[in-house]
């Protein structure tokens, strides 16, 4: 199975905390893995030293065996590293189908071409498919910022699938949606991950929604990686009981 | 794709035409006040493009005017080197000189990007003051030639107005492109959210640097206009103030409007001279109506036009909501 | 609301139609009624206006009322060369002003094109040099005027050494340009060298640096508050050298804006309402009876650029603008034909004016002329 | 050595005028995010409004500094507040910032037209006088300056830090929400910033004017001396009003003696850029967090 991600010795300090402190890991192509740890446990430190947001202190990663540590955001986006923030993240000034060939134009072709090309960069039938995918046709012709929040939710999601990514890092994705977006969206992402074969990494709070979604998860306290396996292995582990249900 | 057209593009294919012909019962003084209007036009496209799209506020715009006038002065009455050439390298070097100003927008936002921008104006005014031997320095620099274009003269007030037409068009055309292509896309992209527009793979330095730039080539365009508009230049035009006067033009406009500017500079550059009338509390007057302006369209007069389409869409899309909430049932967030 | 579109409208109409009126001559002043000129440009209208008001008085020229119209220009040029253009599309006989040098240089053009004398305030020197015909000056060019100071460094106050302190903008660098190689031509030296801003406030570095620099005297060429600051800051910061300037440091205005620091102030003045003539004196009664403050030099050049207009156009006759262009070429005029004239000036076949000017100091809070120098080509 | 003595003590004389003017803008900052881009007007206009009162309206003198301060207080702590900030903070910074370029286009036309476009004398409340300090000359009206302007910051200090009302300001300040949460009447303390900063810009006014002379264009350089002051010193802390005052006044003084006097003016702004670039907090400020 070839690992889409590799992650080795993550460090990330702030001063005398080690918020991150020599994480490993991995994710194999057409994995759902799952991220989870108590508040403050680095998780999103993690998440935004692997994604380029913030300077790892030490570490390395890996896509698909290549080094890309250190590289902006930006960059590591065009090479297939797509993400969701914790919270929502759509312009709202422009279109839904604006958002989401926003979402993908990037990926086509050069700038240059990009300039002298068609005004949707040949992303419109794209748009709409994803549009009509998570199911906001109606929309289509809205103000991203004029959408109620699970509306928005949805949006954030099929940006983030635009551009066809080798891997997608979802920040919490089930965060403030209720029960039936949280069905809805759970649904879609298996959708997704079954007919495309595309991989996650989901950063949740929401240990259900983690446990049925994915099919391995890490956990994480104090900058380190406690357990990691099969939701039910890591279920059955006294240590991630410990943390978790400890105190 | 609709086919439909679209609506700035419209108003630009419309205007051009009645811009050509109208004004030609003007006399030279209404010829001129008309083209000063588009040239300052072209100057609040170029940081409406900057400061409207890609929400990078720069104080530098007249700056650029500055260093486009006395790039085509210089060129063309020293070196005596044809007007397209010299309004090409009146871009050029804008444009370059947007680039590195662009830098310090790498590092700073909001407010503290504008002083930079500041600075910057201030320090071309006072290279154009002081380096007497290349900009004639407090004296100005006097009989900038109009330009002769194939065999055209354009000497008098009613063919240099329409050649500015001309001009105008083309670079409002250019604008328009730019701004309908996925590099519009991406600076808008940069102004509403720039750390999302980043994981979308939306490369922030050279969208940044582009925007400066480019908006600083438009004003650089403006000044290669001014310069032969009034056949005269000196530092005072390219002060701070006029920096000032530049954003005020732009946002009262509409920033973020394709044509915001063409509102926004006819507030600023042909009201006034319109209030002549009202006597010598003239400024006094137009700064009132600028002030009464803001407070009731803050966005801009554009603005205000798009806050009324907008409820209409909105009260249609209400519609449409619930026409549609049986099937997204209790996904509304509370 | 209705007003203000009201009189939107009214001005897109003068876009179009020239105004016109039957019985009177309109002349237009384009001058810099805000901006950083707004100071010289208000004395310069206010000047133009007593002079209108008191020739209308006396039933204008030859019969025919003036209408007087003031466009301002915000000391920008893009702006002057806009409100000449109206100004002459309004069919104006004359036009008067502007007072700043860079925007006379953005209109001067148009108005020669067009055939309209035009007559500015400006001082400096290539104004005048460009064989502009329609261009008439209303006061003594820098260059004509800083060799009469030069020598008087040399001769009466035997200077080795002078400071220059002067204002950065065209007035300041004009006179700066023209004083220094009449100081270097007669072996003085250049002790300090120094641009200040026009607007500035604070001197106390000015001054200092002047203190310090050694120099014998002081050459002092800034705009009226700015010498009234300056001179105050000299004064705190001890400065005993003579302190000598032109018409802007001995001002009336300058007087009692500095107070006691203008004492012993020295300098030459082309124009003063303070001379011991008795034209002078009588303009500057009316100005301070109409305006509540004392004119500067400026009020005087927009008073007697009208009447020169108007004792001109009667000799001619007529209203046409080339033979007024024509007539004031080696034209003379003497307050005692023409009171309003104040003081016996020439203008000579490029514009330039040629009068009489003063030494003053300034003694007790008062200018006192001491001595009076002749016309340069009598 | 002589020279470089008096052009420090002149430094900071000029140092004062510009922490003076500087203050209200950090004030203002603080609870409205609002650039005032006519904070220099506003120090310009108390004057002329007194001169006018007395000379148009014949007042005594003091009753016209009277009447100047309160219809200054109305019209531009009250109204300025009331009828402009209020409605337009909610479309964000902008917006309000190029209002307030408008509004200083208004007063300074307005001081023009409405009064004079001369420079006038503006009565001291000082009397005349200059001291020698280390060699160097020093005027009354400097050392009030500096007393008035120290005096003022470490009152609003004192108040800020040590009263009940102060503090609920502060709070207001820095988190409105949450001070309105609490039950502070955020209004209230929002229009009492505003009304310190015009009583502050009327001292200031009347403080300056007698040195710099009362004239309509004053707020200019006024306003470009505060903004930097105020930006170096830094913009969320009062106190680093008087520092950036004192550093502005000592570049000042020392660039008009020591660079190309043609750029001196650009010596300050040169200052300003170096500290947007590396240390945008200011000399005191804190670094404000930015949302990521």
């Amino acid at each position: 199975m070839t690992r889409v991600l590799e992650v080795k010795g993550m460090k990330k300090y702030f001063g005398g905390i080690r918020a991150v402190d020599g994480v490993d890991f991995h994710v194999n192509q057409g994995e759902i893995l799952g991220i989870i740890g108590p508040n403050g446990c680095g998780k999103s430190t993690l998440f935004n030293c692997i994604l380029g947001q913030l300077t790892p202190t030490d570490g390395e990663v890996l896509l698909e065996g290549r080094p890309v540590t250190g590289l902006y955001p930006s960059q590591l986006n065009r090479l297939g590293v797509s993400r969701t923030f914790q919270l929502l993240q759509v312009f709202p000034t422009l279109s839904v189908r604006e958002n989401l060939i926003l979402a993908g134009q990037e990926h086509r072709g050069t700038k240059l071409t990009r300039l002298f090309g068609r005004g949707d960069a040949g992303l419109t039938d794209a748009a709409n498919r994803m549009i009509a995918f998570f199911k906001l046709e109606h929309l289509a012709d809205q103000k991203a910022g004029g959408l109620s929040y699970g509306q928005q939710k949805l949006l954030d999601a099929a940006m983030a699938f635009m551009a066809g990514p080798k891997l997608v890092l979802l920040d919490e994705p089930a965060g403030g949606v209720n029960l039936t977006m949280l069905a809805a969206l759970k649904e879609r992402l298996e959708a997704i991950n079954r007919e495309q074969g595309a991989t996650f990494v989901v950063i949740e709070h929401n240990m259900d929604f983690v446990m049925s979604l994915c099919s391995r998860v890490v956990v994480m306290a104090e900058g380190r990686v406690l357990a990691q396996g099969t939701p039910a292995e890591v279920r059955a582990d006294p240590a991630v009981v410990e943390a978790y249900l400890g105190h | 794709m609709t086919t439909r057209l679209d609506p700035n593009l419209a108003v630009i294919l419309l205007a051009a035409p009645i811009l050509w012909f109208a004004p030609a019962g003007f006399k030279a003084y209404g010829l001129y006040v008309v083209s000063l209007w588009l040239v300052m036009s072209i100057a609040a496209m170029g940081l409406n493009l900057t400061l409207g799209y890609a929400g990078l506020k720069s104080l530098a715009q007249a700056g650029f005017i500055g260093i486009g006038a006395y790039t085509t002065a210089i060129l063309t009455k020293t070196f005596g080197v044809s007007w397209p050439l010299a309004f090409l390298a009146s871009g050029a070097l804008s444009f370059a000189v947007g680039v590195v100003l662009g830098f310090p927008a790498l590092r700073v936002k909001f407010h503290y990007l504008a002083f930079v921008t500041l600075a910057f104006a201030m320090f071309v005014f006072l290279v154009a003051r002081n380096e007497e031997w290349l900009t004639g320095g407090v004296y100005g620099f006097s009989n900038i030639p109009r330009p002769v274009i194939f065999g055209l003269d354009l000497s008098r007030a009613l063919p240099f107005y329409r050649f500015v037409l001309v001009v105008t068009v083309v670079l409002s055309l250019a604008m328009w492109w730019l701004l309908r292509s996925p590099w519009g896309r991406a600076f808008l992209a940069l102004r509403e959210n720039w750390m999302r527009a980043a994981s979308l793979g939306v490369d922030i330095r050279t969208y940044t640097l582009m925007a400066f730039a480019i908006g600083s080539a438009w004003g650089g365009f403006a000044g290669a206009l001014y310069a032969p508009l009034v056949e005269f230049i000196d530092p005072a035009p390219f002060a701070i103030s006029a920096s000032f006067v530049m954003l005020l033009t732009v946002v009262v406009g509409g920033s973020g409007f394709f044509l915001g500017p063409f509102v926004g500079a006819f507030l600023s550059f042909v009201l006034p001279e319109l209030l002549r009338v009202t006597g010598g509390w003239y400024l006094v007057v137009y700064a009132s109506v600028v002030l009464v302006l803001l407070v009731i369209c803050p966005t801009g007069i554009l603005g205000l036009v798009e806050r009324a389409r907008d409820r209409l869409s909105q009260r249609r899309a209400a519609a449409l909501r619930d026409a549609a909430r049986p099937m997204l049932e209790g996904s509304e967030a509370r | 609301m209705k007003a203000f579109f009201a009189a939107v409208l009214l001005g897109t109409a003068t876009f179009v139609v020239p105004a016109s009126a039957e019985d009177t001559v309109k002349l237009v002043d384009v001058v810099e009624l805000s901006g950083a000129g707004a100071t010289a440009g208000t004395n310069w209208r206010n000047g133009i206006d007593l002079a209108v008001a008191e020739i209308n008085a006396k039933g204008g020229i030859f019969g025919k009322k003036i209408e007087i119209v003031h466009y301002d220009t915000q000391t920008n040029p893009g702006n002057t060369r806009a409100a000449v253009q109206r100004a002459i599309d309004e069919g104006t006989y004359v036009v008067l002003g502007p007072v700043f040098s860079g925007p006379i240089g953005a209109s001067m053009q148009i108005a020669q094109k067009a055939g309209v004398p035009q007559f500015v305030g400006g001082e400096a020197a290539s104004l005048t040099k460009q064989g502009n015909p329609y261009l008439f000056r209303s006061s003594l060019n820098q260059a004509d005027a800083m060799p009469k100071l030069a020598n008087w460094f040399r001769d009466e106050l035997k200077t080795k050494s002078v400071a220059v302190v002067w204002v950065n903008n065209d007035f300041g660098k004009g006179g700066r340009d023209s004083m220094i190689p009449e100081l270097q031509k007669r072996g003085i030296a250049v002790a300090a060298d120094i641009a200040t801003e026009s607007g500035q406030a604070d001197f106390a570095a000015d001054a200092i640096k002047v203190k310090n620099s050694g120099a014998d005297a002081v050459f002092v060429y800034l705009n009226e508050e700015e010498s009234a600051r300056f001179l105050r800051a000299a004064k705190q910061q001890g400065i005993d050298k003579p302190l000598v300037g032109e018409t802007t440091l001995l001002g009336a205005k300058v007087i009692e804006l500095a107070g006691d620091a203008a004492n012993g102030v020295k300098g030459h003045v082309g124009l003063s309402v303070d001379a011991p003539i008795a034209g002078f004196k009588s303009f500057s009664d009316a100005f301070q009876a109409k305006y509540a403050y004392k004119s500067d030099h400026n009020g005087i050049k927009g008073y007697t650029s009208v009447w020169a207009i108007k004792t001109a156009t009667e000799k001619n006759g007529s209203f046409d603008r080339e033979a007024l262009m024509k007539t004031m070429h080696g034209i003379r005029i003497s307050p005692k034909d023409v009171p309003g004239i104040l003081i016996e000036t020439k203008w000579n076949d490029v514009g330039d004016v040629d009068r009489e000017s003063f030494l003053a100091e300034v003694k007790d809070g008062k200018q006192v002329i001491t001595k009076i120098l002749p016309m340069i080509a009598p | 050595m002589d020279q470089l003595i008096q052009l420090l003590i002149a430094g900071l004389a000029t140092g004062a005028i510009y922490a003076l003017a500087a203050i209200g803008f950090t004030l203002v900052w603080q609870t409205s995010q609002t650039i005032n881009f006519a904070q220099g007007e506003f120090v310009m206009l108390p004057a002329i409004l007194a001169l006018a009162a007395r000379d148009l309206l014949h007042l005594p003198f003091w009753v016209a500094l009277i009447v100047a301060t309160a219809a200054f207080l109305a019209l531009f702590g009250f109204g300025f507040k009331r009828f402009l900030v209020d409605p337009m903070l909610k479309h964000g910074v902008l917006p309000l910032a190029i209002a307030t370029m408008a509004l200083s286009i208004l007063m300074k036309e307005g001081a023009k037209d409405g009064y004079s476009a001369q420079a006038a004398q503006f009565p001291s409340m000082v009397p005349e006088g200059v001291v020698s300090i280390v060699g160097a000359a020093v005027s009354l009206r400097d050392i009030a300056v500096f007393v008035v302007a120290v005096a003022a910051i470490v009152a609003l200090q004192l108040f800020v830090d040590r009263t009940r009302l102060g503090r609920t300001m502060q709070a207001t300040a820095q988190n409105p929400t949450v001070a309105r949460i609490l039950g502070i009447r955020v209004e209230r303390m929002i229009l009492l910033t505003f009304l310190i900063n015009a009583a502050l810009a009327a001292l200031a006014s009347y403080l300056i004017s007698p040195i710099y002379l009362a004239k309509f264009s004053n707020g200019e350089f006024i306003g470009l001396s505060a903004f930097i002051a105020a930006i170096v010193g830094g913009f969320n802390q009062v106190r680093g009003a008087l520092a950036g005052g004192f550093v502005v006044g000592l570049v000042d003084n020392l660039a008009a003696a020591y660079v190309s006097s043609g750029y001196r003016t650009a010596v300050p702004l040169a200052l300003l850029v170096v500290f947007i670039l590396f240390k945008p907090e200011g000399l005191l400020g804190r670094r404000e967090e930015r949302t990521v």
